[in-house]
This record gives structure tokens, C-alpha cells and sequence, in this order.
């Protein structure tokens, strides 16, 4: 099994899920991050002082899936996520040693 | 004989200060009613526009005061006040003010029953409100400074002309149009000037989905929201209740007495007609529908305040909060994106209260009733779209899609209303 | 001589109209309680129940009005208003208000000091007074709609009756009970019933462990909290000071001016009272306790405000502001779940309220002072918990207890409060 | 004859009736500014520092309160009051308080034209007002017990001091030092005190970087500090208004109506003078500093509100809405860290507003208004530093690093502003 | 060792602790998350308008253990965040390449 | 490549994000975390009633980087974010399978 991580833009998020869906696969963990790359973020001013708020909120999403379909849920994340400006984000893919679903205790490619 | 007179004057210059202390009590109430539209709208729209928000309604507030003390009075009251809101230009001093302001041989004579200054803080208050109607109506959409011109020309002028017609002595009011406290002249003319903006606006983006799907985009501070709806029934009693403009002998007071009451209970039917309506209709009290069913029951009754019984009023504001209900949804329905409800509360509410008038007051009749009502909507609306398409064609009215996206805050204000609290959307 | 009798008359009116203005004043600032503890009890619950805590507080005021007006004035003062409110029932127009308010003869004939419609006004607002008190305890927890059914009981009827007991000239009154401003009438009144609706509630789930242990719910939004006590503060101005019911004349004024001092001073009391125990006992200046305290020192000095001295209103409040603190403490050790204090603040402060009155009022007696408060307590806690378990053992009174984890907001109204704000829970 | 009399002294007990109740009206108002400074102050800092920079201001309300009704008001009017307020120490019960005040006989006798107990509720919600001002300015790293300490000595000594000068007929009297409502013994005795308390604190930590660097501190809640701002506004209109200190007749009653239109018209010159300069200046709409603005206004309307025409108003207004800016941006240069600009809106726009006075009053003169300003500032600024710094070398006055960083609410207060919504920073 | 990653109902948050707790795991590292899964997330009504909220608040817990005692800290989590009902979550485990704890340096196994 | 994830103070993430740019390494994603481990919590009392708060806010930064530059990237992260007391935090590494940035659908080192 893998494990994808993708950050991407917040308002891709609806896009993803549904791109991911239509592959069949449903749960996904998203979580509210800042991100630090190469987009800038923006300048405030408060009372005359400059302040640059550098980071940009970004969606982080999980997915666990099994191995014979990573390739597509990855393909499926890029393409719904891509914009072709800068800050698009990043995909991350690590090794999955075990997995389980609690409510069963299922193991496995069964349980994601 | 001179005791006699002396005494008869002194109670002339007491009764005087009674009218002009109760105007300028009634007429803080009606500034604090700016403070309600603020938190009201504040509480309604998205945290990432509430800066912007903030801004526009204390912004347009001495905007209104501003224009309204260079132009906007001398066309309003062109005879009453004698210009001198104008000639007080030419000085700097205050030497011209006191010349102007009656003295005891005007108030002994029965020329004048309160000082001409406390009319006019009470007049200035009220044309504040009715922009204040504007700004909710076009939030999380519009250019900051756009919005400021308008306010100036609908303050300076929109405004002050219709006012004319009915409270200056104008042709309305020659006819017999009856209209208290503003129904029309105040809360149907900034419903008019705020349809025109949203139409020439249009809506937000993602309130309105492919196949007829209406949005919800949630107010993000509802205790907010609540707050401004009581401060806003708290400043409708100066708004209602200062409009008698005199209270100093016993049917007056008692004139004074029934406003507050008939104010109060409208208010409460309003709130419960909306409170059932949702309850039945959507099975949950739905909080921001049942503050605009109060806030439609005090725009009825502000048309004639002094007609029902209190029982009469309760009814009127019960059928207004049923209506507002109606108009939310079927605003929606149609397209038209008015974030806080102001076309529903005081533009349906508005006409429903101009005319509900003959029910109660039998010397108002429908038709005047309609008559007034159309020349107010035709003169506010007709004006405004012109000078809201005339911002559009020139320095634009609507921010561009990325700015709406991350907020106007940002780009309008430069800072941001929760900048510790907003999650990210 | 006829000029005479017409200045006198004159003099008449104008003072009539200083009453009646005077007292509608007072009324607008009692109604601005209700936005004071909308915000206090908003406040001091989680953001997932403030959305049902806003709505029930707005609810209620628009209940309490109606069924005032529908039927708990007529019961609280049978023969004052000559069953007027009752006969405005029959007519939709103001013909018989008017008939029914005074005239000039009355006014000059001693026998009306201000506008009857301004009495109901400031009575009306009292009895949302007492409701308001009620929301807060029971918060959390409580269907919306089994709320509102026991908020028409007790406006239309179990308030009312021991009003009648004491402001309407009944049994109380005759024997002496001294209760200048309502820390009887109105704040332990609406403190019983809101112990009656605790008990038959049960704490809020989560509240008490094994053990003896008392867990903290922190309520979500001092600030809030904060400018709900002050609203109150303001509103009491208005509460204790219009219930002099007379302005127009040196002695009238003179004790207006005394009981707004004493209200101040009484509040600064408990504030200090309940920080510096709180310092002492805490090692914290835990601010919700400070805000009780000085609503403690408000609730004592209610009942007479016009007895101590300014000095003596302090320590009245002092001592208020401690007595809230052991009984915030001791509340929790039986297991009695205020969220908001309420019951420390207005009922044992109002008790203890009641019980000084003999210290500065020479006529009131120690032993009156106890029947009265007894019979009080008495009467609203029995009909108090009989309504509340008529609605348990029919509509239920308790939401669910999945509904009270994920927040009675959503279930009761469809809609959060901070919708983009609120971390999960 | 007989007859005469007794109409004469009916008009006087009901001129004086409204004048008292005029006071008392106006002094409620003022009393509801605590709440505007709360609220103000809440919103402008970070969300860790809320709920102590909340007790400081309810807390400090009571400190001057107690102090003031214990000594401050009897140093403040020796004669005036004829120690009535010290001997009502003397006693538990209202004998004496009674006895104090004034009777129908001085008001005929023309001794007296409202209640001295209105006077001191007038006067009592003015020193808490001076004090209010210290706690923006030292918030967010100050110990609350210093700070409370501090409270005492100021509202005790050294505001009633320099109040004496000027109101207490005192040598700036004398003088002809022109300071109707207190741009200097109020606004400029607070913002000397705070700049005292500043120098002696320090920055918050974080504020100033390395090479001259300024940093943003957000405040954290702004509909807050705009709710705050208005609730000044309107309580302005108390503050100016009351300081006419008579209505009750034609001359006054035109006054009271000028002074209400100059304080609105100077607030919306302020905030729109405040707008256009952050507009040209940074690009963007600043609320903080539009508020600061507004209120610049009014602190410099103050001192001589009867003096210009409305237009006069505005217009002194919009140059304080500029000197505000400035004056925040400088202070910034100069390392001076006042979380809330209350040196810049209460301390410049104070001096202004003294120094303006001769242009509309023509019995003022540059030279005493100069010297009255320095006196205030010396007296003030030179006796706080002296409390300040006996603070610091005793108990201390800024809490530990660690401290501030976690925030004040914490460690002071034990408990969050906030609890749900704080993201960790 | 061992990356633990649960995802789990909110109010079990506490359980989950005290059971790792007892095999004498005490470090956690808790964030707040939106799940989307087979449980569905309820429907609010705003002005007549609906709208679903779709995800639901979850917890995400990491924790990092050695390898020999990962078998009962997943049996732990499973037993104390269980509750039978659908949305219980899931539990993920990758393999640690190294650990350091950042005060003293160490690593491997005795950094975590 | 690897994926180094730290629990660190908050206030310290400037210094760090600071020290792993010099290294040339720009992308970094952050989230707010609860963190319970041998740092306690801090007491709060509410009306009297005790209740100790005994999470300490952390920030979990994510920074996926080439193998070669990893140890670098680890001891930047561990100088910039030691104070020495307690609670420094952890640092973890786990071996990351594929990368992929999303714009331009570069895949590998490239991609980080
Ligand atoms: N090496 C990295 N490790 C972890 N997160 C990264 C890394 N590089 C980028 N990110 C995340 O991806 C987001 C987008 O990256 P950015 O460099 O702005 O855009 P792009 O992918 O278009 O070059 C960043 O805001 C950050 O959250
Ligand atoms: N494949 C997955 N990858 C990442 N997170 C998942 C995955 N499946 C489920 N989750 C997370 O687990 C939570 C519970 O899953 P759900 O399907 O609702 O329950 P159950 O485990 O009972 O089938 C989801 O809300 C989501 O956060
Ligand atoms: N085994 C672990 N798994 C996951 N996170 C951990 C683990 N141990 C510690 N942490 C995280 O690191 C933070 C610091 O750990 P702590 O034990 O307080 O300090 P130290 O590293 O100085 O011993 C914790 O708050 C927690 O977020």
C-alpha cells in the first residue's frame, strides 16, 4: 500500500476529492496547513507597519490506497489539482507497512 | 399681568427644552442605530470581508453627516431651517449659529417649539440609516471607494429630494401620503438604492450554482449579528418615537407612550411570525431569519406608529416577519444576492408598512398610499442605477475575482478583522 | 384667575410629559438589558450553543411582550389600567387607546403623573427582565421549543401573580414587604424558576465526574461576556432609576439621582468584592466570577436603592460580590449546574438584597422582608417545577445526548454561530 | 399672589427635575464609554492578552468609583459640596444624604438648578473615563495589580488635582483657561499618565526589531474595536452634552443641541481626515487608524464645543484626524509602543483641541491655553512617573518574559478570552 | 521503529491517550483534521438555503514507537478508539528511518 | 529522497525555517499541532473549577528533501530549534518513495 500526501491550493480541494472519487476510492484525511515555497504571500500594513505574511494556507490531503491504483490516484490528483501557476504544491509518496480499520480490524489493502 | 407673562414664558422656555432634550436623546439613539447596521452586517458577511465591512458602515456614516450638512438639509427642508445650515459656511465662528437658533420671542410667539440645531442632528442621523440599508445589501463585492461616492450622492441628493417631497412639505405630503417615520422615505429609499446596486453588482460568486442551485454562504459571527439587531430595536424607539417631535403637553406624551409601545410589540411580532414561519417551513429556527423578522416588523410599523393598538401593531409586525421569510427565499430564487436581507426587511417590509397604514389611520388612503410608494422606488431606483452604472463604466464597482476570493479585506483595508481566529477557506 | 388655572395647567402638562418621557427612558434602557444578557449568556456558553442561546434570548423578550400584553399585565395590576389592555384586544385602530390614556383633567386633577402606555412599556420590559434571567441557566442543554413554552407560563401567568402581590397592591404590598425595584419580584422570581428548570435538567454532560470532581466548561467568548454585564450595568441605570416612577419634582429628582448612585456605586461594590476574593482565594483574578460580582452588587441593591448612602451602597455591594462567590463555589459542590451563575447572582444576591433592606429602611421589618421572600420563592419554584416536568413528561425538556456532544445549534437551528471560526470539539 | 409663588416654585422643581435628569441621562452615557474602551481595547490587542486587558477596565471602573466617591471628588470640589460626601461616610443610612441635598427652597432661591448627587454621578463617570485612556496604552505586558494600584492613586490624587484647576474653581479658572468638556483635565490627563506608564514598561517584546525595524501587532478582533468606537461616539454625546451642565431653559437648551451637532460633525471630520491621509498615504483604508481618527475628533472638539459653527467642527476634526495619523506613525519612529494610539487620539488630539480653542471663543487666549496645557501634562505626567517608577522598584510592573509571551490572560486571570477559537502563535 | 498515524472519533482522543499510556508511550503529536470517509456529515440550513457539511472533524495521531512494541500500540489505539459504529477511523503505519530528539541529540530508538 | 518531519516550539520556527534555507532548501509545509509528551501543560482555573490544559501547542514542519542533503537538512533543523529545556521536540525520518510537483508534473529530487 502507499501513502499520498498531496498539498495543494484549499479551493482545489472540492475538485480532488471528486477526481480521487471517481476511481473509487473515498476516504481521504485533509488537514488545514501553511505552506512556505516559492509563491510569495502578501504584504499587510497595521497602523503604518509593514508586514509580510509569508506563508499561504494550503490543503494537505491523505490518502491511503492500494498499490495497483496509486498510479492513477496520483495522475488523478495532479490533474485536478494543477492550475499551471506557481504554488500548485507538491505530491508526496511513501511506503504503507500495515493498515487498519478500526471499527472491524480489518488489515491490509482492505481496510484503506 | 407681567408676573403672569414671566411665569407663561418660563414654562414656554421649560417646555422648549423638553422638546429639544427629547429630540437629541431620540436622536442618539438613532446614531447608536449605526452601530447596529455595523455589528448587524459585520456578524452576516464572511470573516475575510468584515475589515471591509466595518469599514464601509463608519465610513458612510460621516460621509452622510458630511454631505448631508452641506446640501443634502438646504434640499430637504429648503424654507424650514432658512438657509442657515448654509450661511453657517461663510463663518467659522459660532456667532451666525446662535443668530439662527430661535430665542424666547420665537418660542413664546408659538413659532417654535424646539431648537432648529436639534432638528437637524435629528434629521442628519436619519439619512445615515438610510445608507447604512446600502451597504449590507452590496458587501463582500464592491470597491470600497465606489461604494463611499455613492453614498455621497445618495446622501447629498437622492435622498434629501424624495425627503422633500414627503417631509419638507413637498407634493407627497400635499397629498395626504402618509409615512410617520420613514417606511418610505428612509428604509424603502436605501432598499431601492441597494436593489440597484446589487442588480448593476450582481451576485456574489459561488452563491449561485448551475440548475437553480442556491448557495449558502454562512455569516460568520452570529452573536455579532444578534447584537446588531437589538441595537437596532433599541435606536428604532428614538427613530419612531423622536419622529412625534414633541412631547411637552399630555397628548403628546401620550403620542410618545404609544410609538414606544406599538414600536416595542411590532418588533416582537415580527420576530415570532418569522421564528414560526422557519420553524414550520424549515423545521429549525433559523437565528438570522428571525432577526430580520424583527427587524421587518419595526420597519412597518415605522410608517404609522401612532394608528394600531398594540395588539393592531403586534398583528402588523407578525404579517411582516411572515413576509420577510417569503422574500428571502424568493429573492434567491430570482437571482438577486443580498447577503444580510436588506431588500426583504426594508424593502418588501418598506411597501407592506406604507401600505398597511390605512388599516389603522383613516385618513390615508391605498392609492395616495401607492402613489408614494411608486414615486419613491421610481425616483431612488432610477437615480441610483445611474449613478452606480456610471461607476461602473468609469472607475469600476465590483473588485476582480481574485481579490473576492481572498477577501477585500486585504486588498481595501490592508489588514485583516480576526487575523488570529479565521481559518483558511 | 383664568389665566391662572390655565398656566397651572400648563405646568400640568409639561410635567406630565417629564414623567412620562422620564419613564420611557428608563423603559428603553431595561429593554437594552435584554441585549446585556443575550451577550453575557452567549458568552459564557461553547461556541456550539451560542447560536440557540442567542436565538432563545431573542425569543423569549418577543414571547415575554405578547403574553404581557395578552394577559400578565391585566393579572399584575387588575384595577390600574381599568382592564385597557384587555378592551384593546377587541380593536385593531387606536380609538380606544386613545380613550383609554389620560387627558389633561386627570393630569390636573391628580390623579395620573404620566402616560398609562409608558407604564405598560416599563412594566413589560421588567418581565423579559425576569425571563432573561432563566435562558442562561438552563443553556446547553434544553429543547428550544420546551423553553419557549415555559417562557409564555411565566410572563402570562406565574410572574405576573406575585407581581400583583407586590406592585399590584395585593397581599405583600398591604403587609409592608419593602422591594423598591424587583430584587424580589423580578430577579429571585426568575432565579427560582430557573433552579426548578436546573433540577429537572440534570447538569450538563460532562460537567461532574467520579469523585466529587467539578470539571471547568469555559464559555467561548469573554469579550462578549464582558459587554453584556456592562450593557446590564447601563440597563440598570434605567431598571432601579425608573422605578421611582417620578422625576417632576425637586424630591422626585432628588431620589432619581440618589438611586443612579447607588446603583453605580453597588456594582463597583460586587466587582471589587467578588476580584478581591477571587485574588485571595484563586491566587486569579478569574474574570467571569468579577462580572457575577458586580451584577450581584446590581441585583442587592434592587430591592432599595434609595435607603443606604452612597457608602452604604458600596458595602451592600461588597458584600453581594462575596456572597456570589461562595455560592458559585458551593453551587457546584451540590451539583447544581449554572452555566452562567444565575442563580448565584440573582437569587442569592436577591435573597440577601431582600434581607438588608431593614439595615437602611427604617419601615421595612426583618421578619416581612423573610415571608415575602418566601412566599416568592415559594410559589415560583412549586408552579415553576410543575410546568417543567408537564413538559418533560411530554415533550421532553432534554435534547438528546448525541444533539448536546455535537451542539444544540445545529439541531435546534440549523446553523453555527462561528461557522469559520470554531475548531472541532 | 400666593397663587403666583406657588406656580413659580412648581416651574423651578420641574426645571430642576430636567436638569437633573438631564444630567443623570447624560452621565449614563458617559458611564457607557467604559464599555466603548473595553471594547475598543479588547479588539486592538492579541487574543492571549483579552481577557486581562477586560479586567483592567471593568476593575479600573470600580477602583474609580470607590476612590473618587472616597476622596477624589471632595479634593476635586472642596466647597462645592460642602464635604457631603465624606460626612455620608460617617453614616450607614440615607439621613444625611437626604439632608445634603438640595431643597425647593435653594432652588427657588436660585442656589441650585439640579441634584448634587446628579453632579457627583456626572462628575464620578468622568474620572473613570481619564483612566480608561491609561489602559490601552500599558496593555498586553503590564501586571494587572500595578496597574489597579495605580488606578487608585490616579482617580484619588492626581486627576482630581488638576480637575480642581480648571473646574473646581482653581487657579487655571481663574485664569480663564478654556477647557469646556475636557480636551486637557480628562483626555490629556490620561494620555500623560499612559505615556508616563509607557516609558517606565517599555515595548512589548517583539514590537521593534534590529536597524529601526517596526513590527505589526494585529489587534485581534476588530468588529470589537469598531463596536468599541462607536459606543464612544455615543457616549460623546453624554460627555460634551452634559458639560453644558443646564437645559432647562432656551439658551441652554440651544446649546446642548449645538454642542450635540459639533461633537458628531468633528467625530465624521476626524474619521474622514484620518481615511483620506491613510488612503493617500499607505493605499489602503486603515480601520484602526479611521477609529483612532474619529476619535481624535471628539477628543479635540472637547474643549470648546459651543465655540465653532457644525462647519467649524468638521473641519477641527479633520486636521485631528491628520495630526492622528501622524502623530501614530511618528510615535512609532520614536520607539513609544501604545497598542491602542491613546497617546496620539487622547494626548495629541487633546492638545490640539486646547490650543484650537481661541480660534472660535474670542475669551480665550493662545498664551493660558498654552500655560493650562503644560500644567496639566507637568502636573500629571511628573506625578505619574513618580507612582510609576515606585511601582517598578517594589512590586514591579511588567510581567515576566515568559509571561508575555504566553499571554497575560493566563497568568493574571487564569483562564482564556478565547478558549475555542486561539490558534497557538 | 515506527510512524503510528490513527485517524479517530475527537472524543476518543482521551482514551487513545491513556491506553498508549499504559505500554508506556508517552509522546503524541495530535492535529485536527477533516475526514471524509463512508460516515456521512449532516445538512445546516442557512436562510433557506441548504448546504452539507461533508467532512467531519476528526484527530490525527503520530505516534512514534520502536518496532517491538508497534503490535500492541496499534491493538491499543484499536481497542480504546473502537465504538463499532462506522467513522472510527483508521490507523496507518510507515517505517521510521531514523528519530532524533532535538535536545539532546540522541537518536534511534531512544529518541523516541 | 527523504521526508524529515519535526515537532518543534513554535516560536522557534522562523530560526528553523531560516537555517534550512541557507542549506538552498526553500519548500516547507506547516501545521499547528497539539503535542503531549514529558513537557507538562499549564493549570487553568474557570469559576473555580480546576482543569489543566495538558497539550502544549507545536509545530509540525514538513520538509521533503534529497537524500544527499538530508543529515544537513536534520541538523540544521535540531541547531536552529534546540533551547536545551524540555519540549525541544523530534525530529523524524521516513524514506519518501516518489515526489511530484504538481504544476509541471516533474517527478523525483527534481520535484522536492
Ligand atoms: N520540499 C518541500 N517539502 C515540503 N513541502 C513543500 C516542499 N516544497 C513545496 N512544498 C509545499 O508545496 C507548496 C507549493 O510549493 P511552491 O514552491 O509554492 O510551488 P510549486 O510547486 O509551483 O513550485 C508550498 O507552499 C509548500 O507547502
Ligand atoms: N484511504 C484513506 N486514506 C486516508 N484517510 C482515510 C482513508 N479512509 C478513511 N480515512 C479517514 O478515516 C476516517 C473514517 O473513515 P470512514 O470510512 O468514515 O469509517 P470506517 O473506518 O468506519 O469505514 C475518515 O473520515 C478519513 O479521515
Ligand atoms: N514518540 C513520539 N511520537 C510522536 N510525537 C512525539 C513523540 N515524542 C514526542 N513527540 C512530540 O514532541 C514534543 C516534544 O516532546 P517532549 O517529550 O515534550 O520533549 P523532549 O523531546 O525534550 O523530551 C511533544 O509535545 C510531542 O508533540
Amino acid at each position: 500500500m502507499k501513502m499520498i500526501t498531496a498539498i495543494i491550493k484549499p479551493f482545489k480541494l472540492d475538485d480532488v476529492r471528486e477526481a480521487i472519487a471517481e476511481i473509487g476510492v473515498h476516504g481521504i484525511t485533509v488537514t488545514e496547513v501553511k505552506g512556505f515555497g516559492r509563491q510569495r504571500g502578501h504584504t499587510e500594513l497595521y497602523r503604518g507597519a509593514e508586514y509580510v505574511v509569508d506563508f499561504l494556507p494550503k490543503a494537505r490531503i491523505e490518502v491511503a490506497v492500494a498499490d495497483d491504483i496509486a498510479e492513477r490516484v496520483i495522475e488523478a490528483i495532479c490533474g485536478a489539482a494543477r492550475t499551471g501557476k506557481i504554488g500548485d504544491g507538491k505530491i508526496f509518496v511513501t511506503e504503507l507497512a500495515e493498515a487498519v480499520r478500526i471499527r472491524t480490524g480489518e488489515t491490509g489493502p482492505a481496510a484503506v | 399681568m407681567e408676573e403672569l407673562t414671566q411665569l407663561s414664558a418660563r414654562i414656554d422656555g421649560v417646555g422648549y427644552a423638553l422638546d429639544t432634550f427629547y429630540l437629541l436623546v431620540m436622536g442618539a439613539l438613532v446614531m447608536w442605530m449605526a452601530a447596529g447596521f455595523t455589528m448587524l452586517e459585520a456578524g452576516l458577511v464572511r470573516a475575510k470581508n468584515t475589515a471591509e465591512i466595518l469599514t464601509k458602515n463608519v465610513g458612510l456614516y460621516a460621509i452622510a453627516c458630511i454631505m448631508y450638512m452641506l446640501c443634502g438639509y438646504s434640499i430637504m427642508y429648503p424654507g424650514d431651517f432658512e438657509g442657515a445650515v448654509f450661511r453657517n459656511l461663510t463663518t467659522f465662528g459660532t456667532g451666525l449659529v446662535a443668530a439662527v437658533d430661535n430665542d424666547l420671542a420665537a418660542v413664546s410667539g408659538g413659532d417654535a417649539s424646539y431648537s432648529r440645531l436639534a432638528d437637524f442632528f435629528f434629521q442628519v442621523v436619519f439619512v445615515a440609516t438610510a445608507m447604512s440599508i446600502v451597504s449590507g445589501a452590496v458587501a463582500e463585492r464592491m470597491k470600497l471607494w465606489s461604494f463611499f461616492t455613492f453614498a455621497a450622492v445618495l446622501t447629498a441628493v437622492i435622498y434629501p429630494v424624495q425627503g422633500f417631497w414627503k417631509w419638507g412639505g413637498g407634493f407627497l405630503e400635499q397629498l395626504g401620503f402618509a409615512d410617520f417615520a420613514g417606511s418610505g422615505v428612509v428604509h424603502l429609499c436605501g432598499a431601492s438604492a441597494a436593489l440597484a446596486g446589487i442588480l448593476v453588482l450582481g451576485p456574489r460568486k459561488g452563491k449561485y450554482g448551475p440548475g437553480g442551485a442556491v448557495n449558502a454562504i454562512p455569516g460568520c459571527n452570529l452573536p455579532l449579528a444578534t447584537l446588531g439587531t437589538m441595537v437596532l430595536w433599541l435606536g428604532w424607539f428614538g427613530f419612531n418615537g423622536g419622529s412625534v417631535l414633541r412631547i411637552s403637553d399630555v397628548g403628546s406624551a401620550n403620542s410618545v407612550a404609544l410609538v414606544f409601545v406599538n414600536t416595542n410589540m411590532a418588533a416582537a411580532g415580527g420576530l415570532l411570525g418569522a421564528m414560526l414561519v422557519a420553524r414550520a417551513w424549515f423545521g429549525k429556527a433559523d437565528l438570522t431569519v428571525i432577526l430580520n423578522g424583527a427587524l421587518a416588523g419595526l420597519v412597518a410599523i415605522t410608517a404609522e406608529p401612532v394608528g394600531p393598538s398594540p395588539f393592531g401593531a403586534t398583528c402588523i409586525g407578525l404579517v411582516a416577519g411572515l413576509l420577510v421569510f417569503l422574500s428571502i427565499v424568493m429573492l434567491d430564487k430570482l437571482r438577486i444576492d443580498d447577503p444580510v436581507g436588506a431588500i426583504s426587511v426594508h424593502g418588501v417590509a418598506g411597501m407592506y408598512g406604507l401600505l398597511v397604514v390605512p388599516a389603522s389611520n383613516a385618513d390615508a388612503s391605498l392609492g395616495i398610499q401607492l402613489l408614494g410608494l411608486l414615486c419613491i422606488v421610481g425616483w431612488v431606483f432610477v437615480t441610483s442605477i445611474g449613478v452606480w452604472l456610471a461607476l461602473r463604466y468609469t472607475v469600476g464597482v465590483r473588485v476582480d475575482e481574485q481579490t473576492e476570493y481572498e477577501g477585500v479585506d486585504l486588498h481595501e483595508c490592508g489588514l485583516e478583522a480576526y487575523p488570529e481566529f479565521t481559518t483558511a477557506d
